[in-house]
């Protein structure tokens, strides 16, 4: 563990990544403290520039402190990220690691179940889902579940596939350990480096695509998320820059708060490319 | 956008002083030919044929092409457009309409009065609903000369003449239509009229193109060589458009409300908002009164007196529109400015739900209520989270629920929903377009008829007389006797009588002289200064 | 004259490490004509050295002191273009892994001309190539020069190597371990390739190895490394058969000694009994074309009695493993049976199967693939245990236990594998197979991934627990030297099947199929027997 | 890959991948006529009036009142005849309409392609080849900095700066209409509305390019023939080009086949911004008017034309990487 944070810490920019990133929680779970009552409250005139009116974002068409939709934001922002990762993780861990690990045609139903999914433009079946199931929280989610779980898939069975003629497994095997032992003990501990530096990024992504689908006017209405501040802003941007500005880096930056933590879990959990990536420095 | 805008200046060039519309108008300028209109449509509509289809863009477009009999003043006062001149008979029955000869369809083939029997008694009565239910009335219909139409009705029917404006019977050739499918005929995408404009190019998704017909039968006109249409999806972008000259103008809801004030300011531009007198779009909340406590006329009473309607007009709408006072626009025939709703007052709107037996709960809500917001547009979501904050204050938790058009029209033609937003047309006369919400009899399960499922015989009966009622001054009477029973009982939320600026460039000239607004036929409109 | 001497070269290593150079000090020199064996095991310096040599040391690894000349020039005083300039014509080199060695999306004949034309040679490129093609003895010269790497055996890879750094006929080869990842035949034929080149134009060879076999076979002048330092240099004759340094006395006692034990026939109730087992391979083909059929296993029968250790040998390819896979179930064969203690073990299910688990286990050939590095050492052992029922205190402390029989302290059961080096993880690995106290231990080319002191170790541990637990012994190489230290009764492989089985001694004294005969005279070194040294 | 075996080849893809089109086909069917409201709900709640039979017949004639299944059997048997039905919304076959928008997807996605693709390998071979300079650093932030943005911000972005400000380029749209050009003129005037939607969607998958690029290039320089290639004397540049970049673009080009579905679903968004009249908005218009038949045709394009540039990268991955047809 010590290890995992001295290789960690190296990458500076995996650091900052990870302060923005404990920020932007910190932020989630104190945003009813600094932002008390409902961020749709209507609390000063629309249109309020940053700085006035106490308003230090500006306020909205509505008269809404931008910067409580923010605060309060983060909160779906990441749980719709959270969320729809683990879904995701869930159905490809599962079939990458039945097809990775059974092989056959086993492997061949699942890959080819796959690249159907894949065929198909992921964003426009978002859409499509989301219209289907009705705007909600939940739709949101199911549909980016959906649509991210494929390169789990692949990336998972690609481990399991290697992982299963290595000898340590094949040892396993010979000692007549069970197969779910195997997997479980075995096998996905050592796939883990891949899943965990993929799901960072799959967060970043998911916070994204829900941004997208908010901005085409597909988010959820009862829920205050960066998306939606994005999608009402972005008509009276030139009006008021502040209300699609601020929550647009707000994405920008958890997003790339995310990157930049997957990348340094990826050096920390793959020394070998890390000092790759490094070169000799 | 640089050439266009060139394009149009050397156009331009020859006039020597800037004027405005009424200052051209009054000082009867005379008016330039030629030079490119371009405006903008939104949303693309699927097909141009009016009667095929009815919605808004087709109806502010297609007047360009077709045409109607008459047409209406902003005061709603019918003036000729095919029809030169036409006679009532005493008893309200019998209806002349002596038509303009030298008339042409597109296609060189001349217009008769056979054109418009066809139009009135098989078109429109086939394709369109709202034709369908007032051409019913209609005893017998015919051509007694090539160039004068005869039409006797069953009853008398005070409002009949507001169904021969363009937008409502928009006359259309026999040749092409007869004796086919109207809907798949060849004639709905090659449009042929007898307007100003014929149709020429249309790239899906980018523009229309309408350019001058050489043979309009008014002599001189139209002055314009062509009209575009731009179909632009964004509404930032459809700003910009309008800003940059790109565009000279905009109507509808091209332009979000939120964006009028400072084009208000632009010194080049005129912000128009009238021109909606006929339909006088009216909105409201839309109550399903089989979901209770929503059939309590406590409870819908509360509720509007939840709302501050002021707020919605000044900050939503920036200024643009005026509260709703009751059921009938002030613009529409018939409207009783003495029968008001009750003025916004939160306290007594609480107290009122105290009184109807929906006490507080211990989290401070009485009861919820779910809500579906118009899936028009931005303003329409604001307008929903603007009501949802208000209704908290009463204790009212409304919970939103998204959907798209599809999912909304259905949803309210099957009278799946608890509360949502409406807004509908008047069409000049409460006979028309304000009956149809109210009256018992039209409980269907398709949009804009009562689908709030509202009964009150009384009503029924008082609409029912007014209908059928010859002399203006009783049903003017009847129809107030109506307002003040619905002002009381809040069968529907009013919230606005909405209105679309229609904005142009001041070198437009003669763009709004009708009561429809920019669904006029365009043959006078000019540029120039 | 000298071609190349290095003289008292010191290259760093980046701060951290576990010393402060990578080589230090170094002087050697290689004359015209003459082969250097650089010999020494791993992590001792000697690439480090051919690199720096040649300029391709990587950044982090710089010159701190020392001269390279070569031709009467400093090489570490060129400008990178001037050394450039000279890699390739004047100096060449061939490397250890053919398989990656060569850019795999161009023709072979391609990379050859490249060779030439960066040099300004590249007017005849064509014909130069299929000539120096001709020159390796590749088959078809022609049509090997249109062909991409894959098409070729990893022999014929390193022949083109050859080739490209031939083309230029530099007067200095230097060759990193170029035979290590070949079968021996094909090391053989390699070996004498570069010796009959070299013979040919007199060119300077440095020639890098682990193997004293291969030293034995091809060094004119030995230098022994050890931990960045030369210990001892001097003609081959001299070093190899009389060793002044302790270092490399160890090395040449821990060479095994051919010296194949005359046990008589064992007369040991069967253990194992494999009748034909057959194991066939479909390639992955497309839908409509036919799909390609290996034939992995076919006619390898073979017995094995109690007590007795058969060696299975054979070079990459025949099956070997595959065969003894077969007999754990980690591959299932179509057809035959695997008769144990007479039982058929073939048609078993995975569950039947388990209590057989027990009874046979095995050892695996890499050090750092056979150990879950997410599992500490005590659970690795125990777990085999505990999975049948041994309570897991038990198993622990019987973890315990074999970690001292397996000569490493108890302190182990806590740490986790990647903190061991090679020969103590394959301890661990053997401590885990015998945690189960089976009756059969298979092992897989269990030494052929450890250098060759730690090799030593490994065997010496193996027979002495063989002694001590009467473990009966399935034991699969590809080094005949090993073969005949360590077992009773040799079987032959060669594509899929056994060709020749019999006593250790009989087979190599008197190899009766002409594959055996070859596979003995492709041993290197195989004239030179190692002095009788006390090792360490 | 050699020549004789590409008829196979392409055969066994071209079955393939019309299986994986045929199955796309019908699960969208369902997943669309899932969907709760129907066209004629859309257009009575958009027509201002409407009675029972305005419903009734609008349903007969979009053959809406016949079972699913011979929906689908009418449909499936469509689009074996490449007749993708007719939208009964807009009066025009679908394939009318989808051939009067797809040019212009074509164009957008092609550029954006394009651009990001050999500016984003070029970018990441520069930062490959000066690892731990201060160029690759500022590469490695940029690419960060495009991934980590909103695609519809980044459009936003740029027309305030490049449109409002600067007055430099149009905002929307895909030529200016109303003016007749000719030529060249009407090509520089779509190349003039082409830069900014081009550069939004471009940028992002630029940034993909770059890091993947930037990655397999230093994955492939530590590989034992770039050595062999540098002992041979082959110049640094050379290096870089014959033998680490050849072989890093084998990633790439398949990357590039998995990036085609999305670059289809980011130009929705991109034409939203930019009134750009492309197959995109079309598809998001005909979903919230449910109109099944355009919705369904543009499915089936954007299937085809995924598969399609699916087959043509593993075309090109078989031309450039020989090993290939090992894999079968």
């Amino acid at each position: 563990m010590k290890d995992f944070w001295r290789r960690f810490s190296r990458n500076r920019g995996a650091v900052v990544g990870l302060v923005i990133l404990l920020l932007v929680c910190l932020v989630a779970a104190l945003a009813d403290v600094i932002f008390p009552g409902s961020p749709w409250d209507m609390a000063t005139a629309p249109f309020m520039p940053p700085g006035e009116e106490g308003m230090l974002l500006g306020s909205d068409s509505l008269g809404r402190d931008v910067a409580a939709g923010i605060a309060h934001g983060s909160r779906i922002s990441l749980m719709v990220g959270a969320v729809s990762t683990v879904a995701a993780l869930a159905i490809g861990v599962s079939l990458g690691a039945l097809a990775g690990y059974l092989g056959g045609w086993v492997d061949d139903a699942v890959m080819r179940f796959t690249e159907f999914f894949q065929t198909i433009p992921s964003f426009v079946f978002a859409i499509l889902l989301v219209a289907i199931f009705t705007p909600t929280i939940g739709s949101v989610v199911f549909a980016i579940a959906v649509v991210s779980w494929p390169p789990v898939a692949r990336v998972v069975r690609a481990e399991f596939l290697s992982l299963r003629s290595r000898e340590f497994v094949q040892a396993a095997e010979v000692l007549g350990k069970s197969r779910l032992a195997i997997v479980v003990t075995d096998i996905l501990p050592n796939a883990l480096s891949p899943i965990v530096v993929l799901s960072s990024l799959m967060v970043a992504s998911a916070i994204l695509l829900e941004s997208a689908l908010s901005f085409l006017g597909l988010g959820d209405p009862n829920l205050m998320t960066w998306g939606f501040l994005i999608g009402s802003g972005r008509s009276v941007i030139r009006i008021a820059w502040w209300m699609s500005v601020f929550p647009g880096l707000a994405i920008f930056l958890t997003v790339l708060a995310l990157n930049l933590v997957g990348e340094g879990l990826s050096d920390a959990l793959n020394p070998r490319l890390a000092r790759k990536r490094g070169g000799a420095a | 956008m640089d050439v266009s805008r060139r394009g149009l200046m050397a156009a331009a060039g020859s006039a020597p002083v800037l004027m405005t519309v009424s200052e051209a108008l009054a000082q009867g300028v005379t008016p330039r030919r030629g030079g490119t209109l371009q405006m903008m449509l939104t949303p693309e509509p699927p097909v141009l044929q009016i009667g095929v289809n009815q919605q808004g863009p087709t109806l502010a477009a297609a007047p360009k092409i077709f045409q109607g009999l008459i047409t209406f003043s902003p005061t709603l006062e019918p003036q000729p457009q095919l029809a030169k001149s036409w006679t009532i008979s005493p008893d309200g029955k019998e209806y002349i309409f002596k038509l303009e000869e030298n008339v042409k369809w597109h296609d060189g083939r001349p217009f008769t009065a056979d054109d418009a029997v066809f139009s009135i008694t098989k078109f429109h009565v086939e394709l369109s609903p709202r034709a369908r239910a007032i051409f019913t009335l209609i005893e017998t219909c015919e051509a007694t000369d090539p160039h004068t139409l005869r039409i006797v009705l069953k009853q008398a029917f005070q409002p009949f003449l507001l169904m021969f404006d363009p937008t409502a019977c928009a006359i259309v050739a026999k040749h092409l239509f007869d004796g086919q499918d109207y809907r798949t005929a060849p004639a709905v995408q090659q449009l042929i009229g007898t307007g100003p404009f014929k149709f020429t190019e249309w790239q899906r998704g980018n523009f229309i193109r309408m350019d001058r017909n050489e043979n309009y039968w008014k002599p001189g006109q139209p002055y314009l060589d062509t009209i575009i249409y731009r179909i632009i999806p964004d509404s930032q972008s459809r700003r910009l458009a309008l800003e940059t000259g790109q565009v000279l103008l905009s109507q509808a809801s091209d332009i979000e409300p939120f964006d009028i004030p400072q084009l208000r300011s632009r010194p080049n531009l005129t912000v128009d908002t009238k021109g909606w007198e006929y339909f006088s779009p009216l909105s409201w909340i839309e109550l399903n009164h089989r979901v209770k406590p929503l059939d309590d006329a406590r409870v819908r009473r509360a509720m509007s007196m939840a709302i501050d309607r002021n707020f919605i007009i000044n900050r939503l709408w920036f200024g643009v529109g005026k509260p709703a006072t009751g059921p009938v626009a002030s613009t529409t025939r018939f409207y009783d400015a003495n029968a008001k709703i009750a003025a916004f007052n939160v306290r007594e709107a609480n107290a009122l739900l105290d009184a109807a037996g929906f006490p507080r709960k211990a989290d401070g809500t009485r009861f919820s209520l779910k809500h579906i917001p118009l899936p028009y547009g931005e303003i329409w979501t604001r307008l929903s989270e603007y009501l949802r904050q208000a209704m908290r204050q009463i204790g009212i938790t409304l919970e939103l629920e998204s959907t798209d058009a599809g999912s909304w029209a259905r949803r309210v033609g099957n009278w799946e929903y608890e509360t949502t937003i409406n807004f509908v047309y008047q069409f000049g006369d409460p006979t028309l377009g304000v009956a149809r919400t109210y009256v018992s009899s039209n409980i269907q399960r398709v949009t804009f008829t009562n689908t709030g499922g509202y009964s009150n015989p009384r009503v029924d009966a008082l609409f029912e007389e007014a209908r059928t009622t010859p002399a203006a001054a009783d049903r003017a009477r009847l129809f107030s006797d109506v307002q003040k029973i619905l002002v009381d009982e809040v069968p529907q939320i009013w919230l606005t009588e909405l209105s679309f600026p229609t904005i142009h460039d001041k070198k437009v000239h003669n763009v709004i002289t009708t009561g429809l607004g920019p669904s006029k036929s365009f043959d006078d409109v000019f540029i120039a200064g | 004259m000298t071609l190349l001497s290095v003289e008292n070269l010191t290259v760093a290593l980046p701060p951290g490490g576990d010393r402060p150079h990578a080589v230090e000090g170094i002087t050697l020199a290689v004359n015209p004509g003459e082969i250097l064996c650089v010999v020494g095991e791993s992590g001792s310096g000697k690439s480090i050295t051919a690199n720096a040599t040649m300029g391709l040391l990587p950044k982090g690894l710089p010159v701190t002191s020392g001269r390279i000349m070569f031709e009467g020039q400093n090489l570490l005083a060129l400008s990178p273009e001037a050394m450039r300039r000279l890699r390739g014509q004047r100096l060449a080199m061939i490397f250890q892994e053919p398989m990656t060695a060569l850019n795999p999306v161009m023709r072979v004949g391609e990379q050859i001309a490249e060779a030439m034309r960066v040099h300004g040679v590249g007017g005849n490129a064509a014909a130069r190539v299929i000539e120096l093609l001709a020159a390796v003895n590749l088959p078809d010269p022609a049509a090997t020069a249109r062909s991409y790497p894959f098409r070729l055996s990893g022999g014929q890879r390193q022949r083109v190597m050859i080739a490209m750094a031939l083309a230029l006929e530099p007067t200095l080869l230097i060759a990193d371990e170029p035979t290590t990842a070949l079968d021996v035949t094909t090391q053989m034929q390699i070996l004498r390739l570069i010796r009959e080149i070299q013979g040919r134009r007199g060119t300077g060879v440095m020639f890098i190895t682990h193997d004293f076999g291969v030293v034995a076979e091809i060094a004119d002048r030995v230098a022994v490394m050890q931990k960045g330092r030369i210990v001892e240099q001097g003609p081959a004759a001299e070093v190899l058969n009389n060793p002044q340094h302790p270092y490399t006395q160890g090395l040449i006692a821990a060479v095994p000694h051919g010296g194949a034990m005359m046990t008589p026939p064992s007369t040991a109730p069967l253990v194992l009994q494999a009748k034909g087992i057959e194991k066939t391979y479909r390639r992955p083909g497309g839908w409509f074309g036919p799909k390609p059929v290996v034939r992995a296993v076919h006619d390898a029968d073979f017995v094995l009695r109690k007590g007795e250790t058969l060696g299975l040998v054979g070079e990459s390819g025949s099956g070997k493993s595959t065969l003894a896979r077969c007999v754990v179930k980690l591959v299932q064969p179509e057809k035959g049976e695997i008769v144990f203690e007479g039982a058929d073990l073939r048609p078993l299910s995975r569950g039947a199967w388990k209590p057989y688990r027990k009874r046979i286990q095995m050892v695996f050939q890499d050090p750092f693939a056979s150990l879950n590095p997410r599992r500490k050492v005590g659970d690795i052992i125990a777990e085999g245990p505990i999975t049948h029922g041994t309570p897991r205190a038990e198993a622990l402390a019987r973890a315990r236990e074999l970690l001292s029989l397996v000569q490493l302290d108890a302190g182990a059961m806590e740490r986790f594998p990647h903190e061991f080096s090679g020969g103590q993880r394959q301890r661990i690995g053997i401590a885990r197979a015998l945690a189960m106290e089976p009756e059969l231990l298979i092992a897989d080319e269990p030494v052929s991934a450890l250098d060759v002191s730690v090799q030593a170790q490994v065997l010496a541990l193996l027979a002495d627990i063989r002694a001590r637990l009467g473990l009966t012994m399935l034991f699969i190489t590809h080094d005949l030297r090993v073969a005949a230290q360590v077992c009773d009764r040799i079987a032959v492989m060669r594509r899929g099947a056994i060709v020749e089985q019999g006593p250790t001694a009989e087979v190599f004294g008197n190899p009766q199929h002409e594959y055996t005969r070859q596979l003995l005279d492709s041993i290197p070194g195989r004239g030179w027997t190692p002095p009788v040294l006390a090792a360490e | 890959m050699e020549l004789s075996r590409l008829p196979g080849f392409l055969l066994r893809r071209g079955v393939k991948a019309a299986l994986v089109i045929l199955a796309i086909v019908v699960c969208n069917f369902f997943l669309i006529h899932a969907a709760p409201g129907d066209p004629a709900s859309v257009i009575a709640g958009q027509s201002g009036a409407a009675d029972e039979r305005f419903l009734a017949q609008l349903r007969q004639q979009f053959g809406l009142d016949q079972p699913l299944y011979v929906q689908l059997w009418i449909y499936l048997k469509g689009v074996l005849t490449l007749d993708l039905g007719f939208s009964h919304r807009q009066q025009l076959p679908v394939w009318t309409l989808i051939a009067q928008r797809l040019p212009a997807t074509l164009l957008l996605t092609g550029a954006a392609f394009v651009l990001a693709v050999t500016a984003g390998v070029t970018l990441g071979t520069l930062a490959a080849r000066r690892v731990g300079s201060w160029a690759d650093s500022i590469i490695t932030v940029i690419a960060l900095t495009f991934y980590a943005t909103p695609l519809f911000w980044v459009g936003l972005m740029l027309v305030l700066f490049f449109s409002v400000w600067l007055e430099w380029l149009p905002s929307f749209g895909m030529n200016s209409v109303g003016v007749e050009l000719y030529g060249i003129a009407a090509m520089l005037d779509v190349a003039q509305h082409l830069l900014l939607p081009a550069l939004t969607l471009g940028l992002f998958y630029l940034a993909v390019y770059a890091r993947l690029t930037r990655a397999t290039m230093l994955e492939v320089a530590d590989q034992d023939f770039v050595k062999t290639a540098r002992a041979k004397g082959v110049p640094e540049g050379q290096v870089v080009r014959r033998h680490v970049l050849r072989n890093a673009l084998l990633p790439v080009i398949t990357f590039a086949g998995i990036q085609a579905g999305q670059l289809v679903g980011g130009s929705i968004l991109v034409e939203t911004v930019f009134a750009w009249p492309g197959i995109g908005r079309l598809a998001f218009d005909a979903l919230l008017a449910r109109d099944y038949a355009v919705l369904l045709g543009v499915f089936f394009c954007t299937s085809v034309m995924v598969v399609g540039f699916n087959l043509m990268t593993d075309l090109l991955y078989a031309v450039v990487d020989p090993r290939v047809e090992v894999e079968g």
